[in-house]
């Protein structure tokens, strides 16, 4: 059966109109790729929020798999960002197949 | 006859704004799909843009014109000097968002815009077609007023200058706004005899259904809303007042007709809510949506539709007979 | 001329909808954009709402209206209960599944109305603006009576009841339909006018592309169905059939004219696929969306575009000389 | 490098009109916030559907980070809906930045 | 008159094509939302099949219809086969990736054609009815002699027979653009007045706003793009003017009417970005978009668009006069 | 309170066109069901994509819940695919309730 190696998948909760900023930390961290999920609404210290795209108030959810070393270069790289923009980033351990491409 | 002082509640276009108020308010789920809304906003801007374009060809350009430029572009630019101050003293926001709140107020609404259109038309005022010119160029001065007193001091990362001045002069309503302007200028009547059906005859029917979203969200939004205080209210509905009598006063100073100068009135009254919050999450994103896009879009966008456009129209029409 | 017996198939609102069915039997990739089918059904709740408001607006209410009225609020109770018998004991379902299926018969679907309208209009018979109200006011008792019969003696969880209260009386589609009539009798005819070019002209044309996505649905949830066996297939024909005439003989004996009595007839007939279901799965979630949607969409849907319209019609025409 | 904090990571797929249910459960667990994503497909014991917006036979998946002990509270105020509203729950450790938030 | 020269660049569909290449360069961030491009690509496909086919149901089919129907056929099928040979030998494509976008030269542009028809129609040249069967019957062959030369030799898996057959003969634009031609050859004339003002006169208003979609997309991979090279830039300008040419003297070969040969050549020199695509993705998933689909849409569509169309129907011209 | 059981997670990113011969796999591994999420952006080896749904260059999320032995039946199945058509495969230990469900 396929052999598969350990990487981190960080998942990062953003507005939308910062995904940019996101994605150019992550390739500045030379992770190799990541993606972007849609979000509708949610609620957290700074109260509800729902997608209006008229008024771009839509979040999104950017997810990347790297190396653990990667990862906390990533980490380190947006948390002066996580507060004042909001950030929500969750990260844990997951298994991949063909990893050297991570 | 005062067809302006009534007729506005007998028109689909309020009432069906009426019902989205209504509606949310009773928390139906009546609502509008995002794309298709998002869809109107930007058939709206275009179509009113080629309008403007096509009446500008057919008027062509002078003196007054060029008046009512600079007028709308002071004014976006002055707004939000005072409106500042007011939010840091009276309602005792912070810089950042007393900032954002301003950049709103001196910038415009687009549908709002359009909407007085309609109603100051159906009273017998029609509003010149430069003036969505000048709706085009009053969104972005404010802007960078906004920021400058936002940033005031602080070094704050502000992301990439080019990103920033993209969003502030290529932000999306200023680009489809000035492009269909200047498609409507390029093509002229003959071109536009082409488009019209869609662009000319649909208008007010997608019109009432956005109207009908926005009335939906507007009254969602006060409901769902935390960060405002009876301090911000009574702002969102002072500033209007006191912006709107600038707008109609400075109309009438630069000698516009009576039409255009209750539509300078509203572009003044007007807060923005489509371009300017964009252009806030982007570079300030500390500000709090819940205060700016709740002011501008659920009290003093229903303030100017149901009241404000009435009432500077009446003002203009009185300085045109006085 | 009994064009209604033969038109129906030349008509592009019909031929769109065949070609729906044909492409998904044939599992073509054709799909519409599911934020744009929400968008035409809601466009065109507000177009019938709006035509049937400024219609009552021109002929004011009556005795006739009031007996319609009732008569549609009656129906939509009284369905449900014989429903749920036959669907116990014929189809053997359970409780639950028996009365949300009821639910829907007793309901009416907006869009086979709509229909109706068209084809009997283009056969001479044009129904009168006030069925539209009748269209709204039948909408929501069956859901209530359906709910009672799911509900007998079970103490399930029902969620909170003002949620319920929400869901059945401020349900979308009730409320924009009655909240467009409204606007429609308040702008009247003048007011109309302005918007008729999108409301009006437009209608049938929409109406052609969202008949061609339901048809597409309604023959893939045939495809992918599971939980349909024969019983519920005779039944999802017979109880077009049964109620269909039981509304043509109640249109006829309080009086209506030929065509209202079509109407109402294939109101009756009609299953709501809109309204209800989305009323179900707030207050009878163990329901399975896969056996009320799919014989309301897939099988009474079709059959009564496809032939009860025309048999209803027929019916009305018939009592009408004889 | 940043510090982060384990926390707990649930994801409830559920149906759209539902999704109030499951947030106000999240809410009187008194966990911080939540997020909705939304969801296109599927199959299942009761077998497939796909997203039918006119119908509004669609589902959301709505997820959420808390403690576990708030986790727990929240699993079991969930259970009963699980089979009769067919709910999808799983939940699994994750790293956080800001746990303090959580 | 020369308009066909100069008007196509004061045509608000033009102009708009060129805002959105405009706002795409300049890196604005307008965007038109998915589902409503994706609605406003079907609205257009069905508008143009019924069209066609209310155009034949008046005009009937005769030998040059048949003829030009075989001429699209055989065209479609042969295409590609040059189309492969340069692509591996000049531009050192691999198999698969020359077979990908052999494939989408030989099959057509539904949009190019649209717009064809507009410009052309302005500049006084009738394109029949009949070619947009042909339009029609072109999309598939070269679909399958594409994917012929892609997997020569080679054992690739290709999923499931069925899906593929489904993929290229049930394509979603081929089902939609033969069915409402279909529907338009049934209603005819009458049936179409019904539904004439969503799909004729809103059709080229919504043809601008498509086309400012289109702009803004074949910009932006453009920008993006990293998988062009000269020599393919060099062929997705190449190949329009090689095959239109083919397509213009195979029209005048066949004895078709200036219009009809013009919208030929337009329809060879065009490459397909909707329907092909899709069929590659199913069955040459290892295919690159970025090379297929930034070829077809960012250099060739833009080319025919702004140059081509003219050219053809100029060369068009010329033949019928020399 | 109620005892959870571990299950597999496994998320599959792919072309939408592909998504069906996905679930075709986790049919024929015998699994119980699997979901899918919409995806709007990302970026790989293969460069920066959109979904541009005109052209039909958009994927989807495939999301599916099993036990782990089905789960490495899946993994061998889809593994030919993998490279060929770009997929991207993460897979990890989750908490699931009524785990004989899955
Ligand atoms: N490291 C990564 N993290 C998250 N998503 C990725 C990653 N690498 C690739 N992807 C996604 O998988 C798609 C195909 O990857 P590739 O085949 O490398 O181009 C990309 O477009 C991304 O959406
Ligand atoms: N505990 C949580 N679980 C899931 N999502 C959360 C949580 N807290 C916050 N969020 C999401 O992050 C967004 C911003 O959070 P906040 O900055 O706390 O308002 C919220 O609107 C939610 O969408
Ligand atoms: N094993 C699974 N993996 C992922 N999603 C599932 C699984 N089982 C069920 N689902 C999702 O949960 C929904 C309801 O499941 P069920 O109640 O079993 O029909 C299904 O339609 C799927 O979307
Ligand atoms: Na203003
Ligand atoms: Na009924
Ligand atoms: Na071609």
């Amino acid at each position: 059966m396929i052999e598969t190696v350990i990487r981190k998948r960080i998942e990062i909760l953003v507005d939308t109109p910062l995904v940019r900023r996101v994605t150019d930390a992550i390739d500045s961290a030379e992770i190799t790729g990541w993606t972007v999920l849609p979000v509708t609404s949610g609620r957290g210290h700074e109260g509800r929020w729902r997608e209006e795209r008229v008024m771009g108030t839509d979040k999104s959810l950017v997810l990347t798999i790297s190396s653990s070393e990667k990862a906390d270069v990533l980490v380190d790289a947006l948390a002066p960002m996580l507060t004042s923009h909001g950030l929500l980033l969750t990260m844990w351990n997951v298994e991949v197949i063909r990893g050297e491409r991570f | 006859m005062d067809t302006t002082a009534f007729a506005p509640f007998a028109s689909p276009v309020i009432l069906f704004f009426l019902l989205g108020l209504l509606a949310s308010a009773l928390r139906s789920d009546l609502a509008i799909p995002e794309a298709m809304a998002k869809g109107m906003s930007l058939y709206l801007m275009a179509a009113i843009g080629l309008k403007g374009g096509v009446a500008v060809a057919k008027s062509g350009v002078n003196a007054e014109v060029a008046a009512a430029l600079l007028a709308g572009i002071a004014l976006s630019f002055a707004i939000p000097l005072l409106a500042y101050a007011v939010l840091r003293g009276f309602a005792r926001l912070d810089q950042i968002n007393a900032g954002a709140v301003a950049a709103h107020y001196g910038s415009v609404s687009v549908v709002t815009f359009v909407t007085a259109n309609e109603i100051l038309g159906a009273g017998g005022l029609v509003v010149a077609g430069f003036m969505v010119a000048v709706l085009a160029v009053m969104e972005t001065p404010a802007i960078l007023s906004g920021l400058m007193l936002a940033r005031r001091g602080s070094a704050s990362d502000r992301g990439s200058a080019g990103e920033l001045v993209r969003e502030v002069f290529l932000n999306a309503s200023v680009v489809l706004l000035l492009g269909s302007f200047a498609i409507g200028l390029i093509a002229g009547p003959r071109g536009y005899a082409e488009v019209q059906p869609l662009f000319d005859s649909g208008f007010k029917g997608v019109l009432c259904l956005f109207l009908l979203d926005m009335g939906l969200i507007a009254a969602r939004r006060l409901i769902d809303s935390r960060s405002l205080n009876l301090r911000l209210v009574i702002l969102a509905i002072a500033f209007p007042l006191f912006n709107g009598t600038m707008g109609v006063l400075a109309g009438h100073a630069i000698g516009l007709d009576t039409a255009s100068i209750a539509a300078l009135g509203v572009l003044c009254a007007s807060a923005s809510y489509i371009a300017v919050p964009a252009a806030m999450r982007l570079a300030l994103p500390q500000a709090d949506p819940g205060i700016y896009l709740t002011m501008s879009l659920s009290i003093t966008f229903p303030f100017n539709i149901l009241v404000g456009i009435s009432l500077f129209a009446g003002l203009a029409r009185w300085l045109a007979v006085s």
